[in-house]
This record gives structure tokens, C-alpha cells and sequence, in this order.
């Protein structure tokens, strides 16, 4: 029978990697995740624990795919424990993709929303000139640097930074005062985020008051991932489906974007 | 004269007959919004509590291989009375309130907080599969049905329908019960008690095990629950059940329906289903040279 | 060492655990034992009346759009006489003789019939869900149910098993009963009660008008049942309802069933099918290191 | 939604011709249909009546098909009585086709067994030696004569014979006395037949005694077309299913072939 995106399939974990002491890639085989677009999602089921949303991440090897989590509450914890051999389910891809200008490009993530944009630098082209912003709390919270290094050897213009809250490591500061500092200096092509809300929405902000393409990819407490159950519901949009990648321009006119998120009874809770 | 897609269940009026499902997509009145320009003749809430409710933890949707899906997402809600005061400002949408409770005190209560609320009507839920003590748990006690919409009916002058489903009774005692004690209309059906087990992890999939059944497969059941309580009762019937098609919408007309409801199809084609449902619709009855809906409804009943 | 095929369902044992579900092809005995041939551990033969039933004329059976039968056949059939001589001849097919009645004394009278027959077993036919008097009418009626088991376990040694499927009542107090009267196993679901449209000619296609919904649209639906029965009670279970696959039939053993039972499968995929779910559920046992049915039976309802 | 054959498709009849006072073609638009192989059938619902079998019959013009029904019981009286611009609902088609020899070739059908040889006909290549043999009681039960001379026009090599039992029209006597004679006068390559049970029987012995590859298209019970109901089964096979078309030398092995068949509750009846 054709496969059923829609229906768990149990795939087993080849690899588990540690990028810091709270979080691990967990890498599986499976072509279909393997080519799911930058900012795709699945929903993963961890059989006796939880199912949750987790973005689609790269794998070196060819019909290979991963996910990195960060341990957190129950769910992410149960993933976050999985070993080597053991089997989860997964269904999707879900959600829509990044709309990849050329040019100047910016890249702004933060804790596991670098999945979707190490994913992205995959697409981008040699003669693009990269920037990566990497936000982090401290220093050991930091990871994907070498990895985003690794993606962008072949390109002649590109520079990978790192920010940590406390300075402990790269720049001192939030993250998003390092876009508004590289915004006010440079005309960008297009800027892509993914992260914690209050780093995109001032992020998305910077872009939108110079009139720079921008694009964020929201999370949303999620159950379906089609459009059924209206759990991530941001304003008129349904994040898995609609999203969860949003233009700028769309965003700044959703009243929810930045300021609220919905509980798992649906109820609006403030950022 | 171009045929019109105006429908009446009872005292309620619609300007289209395919309306959203109860517990679809169905949290916010901005989405409300949404789909109501999308086409939908009206929305149903989820079914909403006294209380909030998380429902039960994830996994709580999948689809089956082969068609359909299985959810127990446990009536997750954000509560009555929280619900009420987001769609206060409403006065566009046709928004038809679902309720779920265990006593009649429980839907009394609920009612009061949409005072102030533009409602269409109230859909007592009383077939929720994979929930104790609520839905299937009182549609299948007919003391209790009676107590409840006799409570609710006296509690509001907005129509009231039940929402009836394959219990452990027979849900056509559940319908003359609820008509007997003032009931406005009757939707049927609801999810149909199932389960998934994957074969590698030797587990069922949701984490309540037991979820409802929606979707495609469950079309010809809820069709012939329409054709049914049709022939055996007067009363104004919305179809629900596997709905994705106008076909489909014809047939449920044809069985006794005056409208009807679909959540799963919009998982399946997401929410242009509305439109091109309505579209369908107003072609056959162009070709069949119909001028209302109500003309066709239990068409099929003849011998 | 190779996994065994073999499975038990209490004193019944067979060499494969896939059986022809009752009603199809079932009514000779050269087809069984092509069947058997094809891969079927038994074949259950179409439930036989007293008398010769000609049927409801056609149409009796189509497809659904999306999945599944449904079928109005009406329980035609040879009767048990004709239908004891012709299959006396058998030495070598499990045959479970499939008998629907309305008073206990159709079934004794029917079983004495067969006593020059090899019988593996018989299975009474409680759940059609579409011919008056017999089928579900008679399983929704605990005092009946009560009466016809006791009568038969009183008439024969071999062993007997109820067909239960959904009805107008709680079809786990129909398991409870035929338990508590000395039923040795327990077979679920029949069919689930269902209609057909046609939105063009504006009938029911069927000439019953109801049939019963088969196929995979139903395997949710008869996957829980097998789970609700073995969670409840201590009873050997044959899985049938939707079964086309043998990731379909590992999942109806983690359920609680010892052997499974199809029919529609064969209308999608003929009855190389049987072949294919055996060889299926030995790779499966291979890989995950079983030697036999029995260590899977009921593992999904570990916590 | 692509088009499910095991559920009925509602055709409009288009053109109705009387063959004899007693048969009749529906004519209908159908791709489907107009595509089936020789010996298909389908299962024909008329509404608010009954549904039964009914061989595939070719029409002239592309994308269409039709129906030839001999009025009988209440069923192929119903369908005989369905006027232009009335609707059936049709499923399949069901069914195997004919292994179509080539050289020296017979084709004997008697009553509406004739449809699917006329089928069968428009497969015979212009070198082919073709004999159509057409069996029936009377001279106004006589029909498609005209139509098996078109279809071979461009054969050098053909014969239409006809045979009335009363000598009406024709040769007289039985279709299988000519049979009988024809076979006994010279080879053929292949014989296919269809056709009341008798006939067919005599005509598969008449080849099998000579080693005559023949096939038969067989008539039972059927009320399901896909091998589900069981009510068409012959000895161990289905009609429907297995068949309708089956070679000699298997018929010759089955017990029940020219003898029996059953009736609507299951039961043997004799021929
Ligand atoms: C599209 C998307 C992609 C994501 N990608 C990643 C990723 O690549 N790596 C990663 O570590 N995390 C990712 N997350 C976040 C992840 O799904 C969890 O929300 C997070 O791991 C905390 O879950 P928890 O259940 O362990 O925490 P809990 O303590 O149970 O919950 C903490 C909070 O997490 C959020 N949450 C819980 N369950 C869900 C859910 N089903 N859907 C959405 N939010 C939920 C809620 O805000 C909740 O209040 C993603 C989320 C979304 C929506
Ligand atoms: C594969 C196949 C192709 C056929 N093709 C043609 C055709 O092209 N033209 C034509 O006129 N007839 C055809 N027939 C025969 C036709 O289906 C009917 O059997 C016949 O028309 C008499 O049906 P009735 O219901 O009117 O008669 P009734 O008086 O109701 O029945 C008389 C007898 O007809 C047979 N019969 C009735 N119903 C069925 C059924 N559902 N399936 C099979 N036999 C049945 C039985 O032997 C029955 O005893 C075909 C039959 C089969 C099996
Ligand atoms: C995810 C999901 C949640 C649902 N929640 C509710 C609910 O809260 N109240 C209710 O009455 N029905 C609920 N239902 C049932 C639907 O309203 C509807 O009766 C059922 O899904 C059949 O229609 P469909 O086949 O078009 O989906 C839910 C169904 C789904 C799939
Ligand atoms: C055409 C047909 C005839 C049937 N006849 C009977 C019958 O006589 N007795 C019975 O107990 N079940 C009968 N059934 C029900 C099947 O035995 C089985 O329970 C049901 O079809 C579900 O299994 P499936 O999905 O594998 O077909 C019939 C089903 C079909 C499709
Ligand atoms: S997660 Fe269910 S609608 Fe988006
Ligand atoms: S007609 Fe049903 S098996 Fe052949």
C-alpha cells in the first residue's frame, strides 16, 4: 500500500548526537523526511509517551533525515531519551516552506529553531552572501556553529555569528539587537527566522520598518498538523497549515503574532 | 431562476447547507470568520464545557490507512465561559454553540454565559465516543436525555438540536426521546468508537486507546442514520459523517437531510471543500431544475 | 526454529489462523476446498436457515466510493439440509457451519442435520444487520441469546461460536450473555448497518435499501470490539471485519483475537489473499522472534 | 474521483433498436465499457427493479456500448422496457476474455450468447477463415445475421450460417448438429461459443472428442461480479470471476458444466 503521510510510520534511530548537554539529533532513515523542504515539520510519536511537532533536520547521508531536541517538558524529554535502535512514529511532512530570496541573506535562529534554517542554507547558492545569526543564552547552550561553517564552505561571502545573552560566548547580547545593528548598516535581500516568538517578532519588525522580505516560522501547540483540530490556531491562521512559515508583512497584521499563544485548552495565554 | 442554496433546519435559517463540524478547527472567531467566507453555511463550536479542558495528551488524531481518521482529542476546550466572551463581538458569523455536560444543571449554566452572545442555535452533544461520563454516556440513559433538553429548553429560546451517534443503545430511542421532550432538530452522526494499533510498536496509537472514527468510511453508516430517524420521525435533520463531496451532500439531502455538517473532509482538502460543495450543489439542482433545497430533502424515502 | 501457523481458539485448532468470513463464496464444497488450498485455515460456510432462502433480489452488492461493500444478500442459502448432504462427502476442509435461526429449536433442528457431517465448529449468527427476525434482532435480545446458546451447547460437543456485531443494544452484554450460557468462542463484528444513495436516480441502490457496510472502511470499528471484548472478558476472540493485509492481522492478534476471519479482501484482491496475509504474519513472527500465534495474542493491551 | 468499477455509473440509454419482437440493444455513451474485451459483462442496475448480468455488446460509434436483452422474467423485461433518455447504472466490466486463435475459425452463439461473439468478431483479422454459426428456434428469433456479415465484409474468407430448429429460416435442425458437421468435415483453429448451456456443452464435446481448441463463455447466478457472493460457482469455479470464459478441456473436468446450475437460494437444479 502507498505510504499514509497522515499515519504514523515507526522508523528506528540509527544515530543519537549530542549538541549539548539538552540537546540531541536523533538521525533515521526515511526518503520522504529526507526531502522535506526547509521548514517542514512532523509530527513524532513516541510510543507510551507523546506525540509532538518537530521540525524536519538534515542528515549527511543521502535518504537520511533528524530531528534535534531540546529536553524540556515530558514529551521532548521522551524524545530526547530515545536510543540508538529504538522505534518512533512519524507523520508528515507538514506545513509549508521559505520563499529563498538571492542576494544578502540573513538567518537569524535561536535554540532549536536553527533547524529550519540549517535546512534553508542547504538551498541557498554560492554566489549568495550569507550571514547566520546564532542566538543563545550562554555558551554551552550554543551549537549548529560549525555545523552552519560546514553548509556555507563553498561560499565566498558568508559570515556565521554568534550571540549569547550573558556573553559568555561570540557577541554580548540579545540576538535580535544583533539583526537590528546588521539591518540599520546593510541592505538585506531577504531575512529568515525561527526560534523563541519574542527574538522573530522583533526580528520580523526590524525587517518590516525598512521594507526587507521576511519570513518566521511560527510554533503553535499542535495535535493534527492538517488543519482539523485548530489547536495553533495565530489569529485567522492555521499554523501547521497555513504556516508555519509567514511573510513579514502578514504577520505584522496578526494581532496574536508576538503577544499570545493558545494553551492546550485553547485558551489565549500571554508570551 | 437560479436555484437558491437557502436551507431551514426548523426555526433556523441558513444561507448555505453545509455547515463545519463540531470540534473542527473550531476555537476562535477569527477562524470562524475564515471559514464562513470560505462557504460555510454556519460553524459549530467545539463542545465546549463548564470548565476548560486539555484533553487528553497527544497522540490524539491520525488517519487510517485507507481513508478516514481516528481522533480522542478528549473534548479539549477552553471553557464555556471564555468561549462566550471571544465571540461577544460576533454578529456576521452563524455560529452554533455545542455543548457537552453530564446533568442538566451542567447545560443551564453553560447557556447563561451566551447571554450577550449571538447564537444560532445549540447543539447538545450527547455521542462523544471516547469520553467518560459525557456524549455517548448520556445520549445512551434516555432519563437523562429527557432531563436535559426538557432543562435546556427551558432555559433558552434559541433552537436547540441533538447530536446523536452509534452508542451502546439505540440511538433511535436517543432521537424519539429527545423529540418528545422538545428537541428542534437532530444531527447524526457523530465519530463511531474505533481504535489503531501499529503492528511494529504492539500498541494503540492514541493515548486514551480508544478514539472515534470520522471521515469516508463512515458515510454510508450516517446516511443510513439520516434515511432512518427520517422515516420514523418528523423532525429537521443535519447529516453528518464522512462528508467531502457535493454527491455526497446530495444523497444526505435525498435521505431526509435539511443540511448538513463536515469537519474530516477539510484534513482531506483542506477548507475550498466548502466552496466547491456549494458549487456542486447549485449545478445539480440546475440540472435537476430545483429551486430550493428543501425540495429535495428525503426524495429517496419514495418507493 | 520457524514460527507455527497454528493457533487454538479454545478447542478449536487449526493449521492457519485466516478463515474465510461466513456469506462468501460459501456455498459449495469444491470452492472450499479450493479455498483451503488457497491458504485458509477453515472456511466458515454462508449461515444456513431451515428452509432454502432465495434472498432479497438485486442489487445486493456494490463498493462504496472510497472503500468497502455493502451488501443486502439476505441471507440466502441452500438450507442446512441440502447443505449437510452436499458437504458430508468432506474429510479434509475445517469447516465451522455459520446457522441463523429466531427460536432455539431452529437450531437444534438445524445441528441434528449435520450429524453425519465433520463440523470444526458452529458459529450462530447474531448480528445480520439486515433480515428481520434473525441476525441482530435475535443478539439484541439477551433473553433469546440466552436460550438459543443454551440450547445448542445442549445439542452437540463441537464446539460453538457466537457472531456479534453493532446493533440496537451494547454488544459487550451480548458477549456477556452467550459467555455466561457456555459459548466457546466469540467472532467480531458482522457487517455495520448502512445505506447507499444513488444521487442521480435519487434511491437507495440496494432493494433492501439498508445493507451492511464491510471492508476496510469497518476495521477500526471491529479492531476495537476485539479489544473492548478481550479487555472484559476471558474468552478465545476471531478478529473479522476490514481485514485485508497481515499487518491488518497482527494488529487483530495484539488485540486479544487467536484467528482472524475476511471476506471483502477477496472481493479487491481474490483469494490469493490468504496466501499473502500467512506469508505475511511468518515473516513478521521471524523478525520479531515469535514461534507461535498465541505470544502475540493481547500484547497491545499492556500498558 | 476516479471512477470506482464496482459501483454502479448512471448511463442515459441513447438509442434503443428492436432485433425481434422479443430482444432489443440499448445503446448508451460509456468510455469504459466501450473498451471491454470480448466476454465482459456487466452487472446492470435497472432502478427501482433489479440489477443482473449482461454481456457487453459493441456499438458503431467510438465511446459508446450497449446491451442486447431477450425479454424474459422480471428483470430482462424491466431492462427491455427502458425507453431513450431513461437511466441504468452500470458496473464492472467483470470478467476474463477469449483466447482468440488464428486460421481457420468457428463461432457459434445462439439467442443473446450472440453478444459476445459479435465482440469477439471486430478481433478477427481480414486473413482469418471465419464461420459464424447462429442458433435459434424459430426465423423471427433470428437477429444479428446482417450484423456478423458487416463486420466481416472485409474478410475474403467468411460464412454466416444460420439454423432453425423448425427449418424456419436457414438450415434446419440443432446449431450443434451443424457444429457436429463442420468439425467433422474439416480442422478449425479455435471454436468459441456462447449460448444457452446445452449448446455450448455439445459444441465443446464436438471439439474436445477432436482435439479442437474451444472456449466457452458460461451463464450462472450472479448477483456480486467480483467473487464475493459465491452464487455464480460451476464445480470449484466462479463464473465471474475465474470466467466467464472458460477452454474445453477444463469445462471437461467439471462436473457440473451442461448439467447443473444453481438457483437463487444456492441449490443444484438440473438443466
Ligand atoms: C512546528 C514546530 C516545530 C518544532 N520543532 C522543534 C524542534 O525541532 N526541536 C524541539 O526541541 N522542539 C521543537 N518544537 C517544540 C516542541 O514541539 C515542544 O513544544 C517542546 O519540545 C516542548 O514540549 P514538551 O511537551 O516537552 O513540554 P511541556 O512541558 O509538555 O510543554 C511546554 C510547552 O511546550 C509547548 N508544547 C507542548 N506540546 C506541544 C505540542 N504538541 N505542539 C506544540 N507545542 C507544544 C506548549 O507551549 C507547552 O506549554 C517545535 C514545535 C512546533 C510547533
Ligand atoms: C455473464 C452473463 C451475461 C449475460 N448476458 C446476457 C445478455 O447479453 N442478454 C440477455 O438477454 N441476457 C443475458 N444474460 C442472462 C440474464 O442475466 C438473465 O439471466 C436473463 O435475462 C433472465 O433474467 P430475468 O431476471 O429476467 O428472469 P427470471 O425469470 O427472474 O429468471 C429466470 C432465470 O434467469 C436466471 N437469472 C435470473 N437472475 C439472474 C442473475 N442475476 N444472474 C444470472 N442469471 C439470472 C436464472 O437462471 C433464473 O432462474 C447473461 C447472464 C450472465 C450470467
Ligand atoms: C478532531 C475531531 C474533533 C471532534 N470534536 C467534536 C466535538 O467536540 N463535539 C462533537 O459533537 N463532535 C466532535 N467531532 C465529531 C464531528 O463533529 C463529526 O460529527 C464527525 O467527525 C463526523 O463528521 P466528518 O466525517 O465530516 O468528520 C470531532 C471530530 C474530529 C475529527
Ligand atoms: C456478501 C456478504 C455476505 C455475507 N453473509 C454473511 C452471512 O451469511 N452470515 C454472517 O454471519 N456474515 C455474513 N457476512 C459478514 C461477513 O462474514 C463479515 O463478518 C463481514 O463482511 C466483515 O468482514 P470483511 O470486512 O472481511 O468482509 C457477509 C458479508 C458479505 C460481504
Ligand atoms: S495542529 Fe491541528 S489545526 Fe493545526
Ligand atoms: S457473482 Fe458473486 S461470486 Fe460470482
Amino acid at each position: 500500500m502507498q505510504r499514509d503521510h497522515n499515519h504514523p510510520t515507526i522508523v528506528t534511530i540509527e544515530k543519537v548526537i549530542d549538541e549539548t548537554p539538552t540537546v540531541r539529533t536523533l538521525i533515521f532513515s526515511d526518503e520522504v523526511m529526507s526531502e522535506a523542504l526547509p521548514g517542514q515539520f512532523a509530527m513524532v510519536w513516541i510510543p507510551g509517551v507523546n506525540e509532538l511537532p518537530m521540525s524536519i533536520m538534515i542528515s549527511k547521508e543521502p535518504g537520511k533525515a533528524a530531528f534535534t531536541v531540546r529536553k524540556h517538558g515530558l514529551a521532548s524529554t521522551g524524545l530526547f531519551n530515545v536510543k540508538e535502535g529504538e522505534q518512533i512514529g512519524i507523520r508528515g511532512p507538514y506545513g509549508n516552506s521559505f520563499d529563498l530570496k538571492e542576494g544578502k541573506l540573513l538567518f537569524v535562529g535561536g535554540g532549536t529553531g536553527l533547524v529550519p534554517m540549517m535546512r534553508l542554507l542547504t538551498f541557498v547558492r554560492p554566489r549568495d552572501d550569507v550571514t547566520v545569526l546564532i542566538g543563545a543564552k550562554t555558551k554551552n547552550e550554543v551549537f549548529f556553529e560549525d555545523l552552519a561553517k560546514s553548509l556555507l564552505e563553498e561560499h565566498h561571502h558568508h559570515h556565521v555569528i554568534v550571540s549569547t545573552d550573558d556573553g559568555s560566548y561570540g557577541e554580548k547580547g540579545f540576538v535580535t539587537d544583533v539583526v537590528e545593528k546588521l539591518l540599520s548598516k546593510t541592505h538585506f535581500d531577504g531575512v529568515y527566522t525561527c526560534g523563541p516568538e519574542i527574538m522573530m517578532y522583533k526580528t520580523v519588525q526590524s525587517a518590516n520598518s525598512r521594507h526587507i522580505f521576511v519570513q518566521a516560522s511560527l510554533e503553535r501547540m499542535m495535535k493534527c498538523g492538517v488543519g482539523i483540530c485548530g489547536s495553533c490556531c495565530v489569529g485567522t491562521d492555521l499554523a501547521c497549515r497555513d504556516g508555519t512559515v509567514f511573510d513579514g508583512l502578514h504577520l505584522s497584521k496578526n494581532k496574536e503574532f508576538g503577544y499570545f499563544h493558545r494553551n492546550k485548552a485553547g485558551i489565549l495565554e500571554h508570551y | 431562476m437560479e436555484p437558491s442554496l437557502e436551507t431551514s433546519i426548523g426555526q433556523i435559517q441558513l444561507d448555505r447547507p453545509v455547515m463545519l463540524a463540531s470540534g473542527i478547527l473550531g476555537i476562535s472567531l477569527d477562524v470562524f470568520k475564515r471559514l464562513y467566507l470560505s462557504g460555510a453555511g454556519a460553524v459549530v463550536t467545539k463542545s465546549l464545557s463548564i470548565e476548560p479542558w486539555e484533553g487528553y495528551p497527544n497522540p490524539t488524531i491520525l488517519s487510517v490507512k485507507g481513508g478516514g481518521w481516528i481522533n480522542a482529542v478528549g473534548l479539549s476546550n477552553p471553557g464555556a465561559p471564555n468561549f462566550a466572551k471571544m465571540i461577544e463581538p460576533n454578529k456576521d458569523v452563524p455560529i452554533i454553540v455545542s455543548l457537552v455536560g453530564s446533568i442538566p444543571e451542567d447545560f443551564e449554566m453553560m447557556i447563561k454565559q451566551f447571554e450577550h452572545c449571538q447564537v444560532t442555535a445549540y447543539e447538545l452533544n450527547l455521542s462523544c465516543p471516547h469520553v467518560a461520563k459525557v456524549g455517548l454516556e448520556v445520549g445512551d440513559d434516555p432519563e437523562l436525555v429527557k432531563k436535559i433538553v426538557t432543562a435546556v429548553k427551558n432555559s433558552t429560546n434559541v433552537p436547540v438540536i441533538a447530536k446523536v451517534g452509534l452508542g451502546t443503545s439505540n440511538y433511535l430511542n436517543t432521537v424519539g426521546t429527545a423529540i418528545d421532550s422538545g428537541i428542534d432538530a437532530i444531527t447524526a452522526i457523530n465519530t463511531v468508537r474505533a481504535m489503531a494499533i501499529d503492528a511494529e510498536i504492539q500498541r494503540p496509537i492514541l493515548s486514551n486507546r480508544y478514539g472515534g472514527l470520522s471521515g469516508t468510511p463512515i458515510k454510508p453508516i450516517a446516511l443510513r442514520c439520516v434515511y432512518e430517524i427520517s422515516s420514523k420521525y418528523d423532525i429537521p435533520i443535519i447529516g453528518c459523517g464522512g462528508i467531502s463531496t457535493w454527491e455526497d451532500a446530495i444523497e444526505f439531502f435525498l435521505a431526509g437531510a435539511s443540511a448538513i455538517q463536515l469537519g474530516s473532509a477539510i484534513g482531506d482538502n483542506w477548507i475550498t471543500v466548502f466552496h466547491e460543495i456549494n458549487k456542486g450543489i447549485l449545478q445539480y439542482m440546475k440540472r435537476k431544475d430545483y429551486s430550493n433545497i428543501q425540495e429535495m430533502v428525503g426524495l429517496a424515502k419514495r418507493s
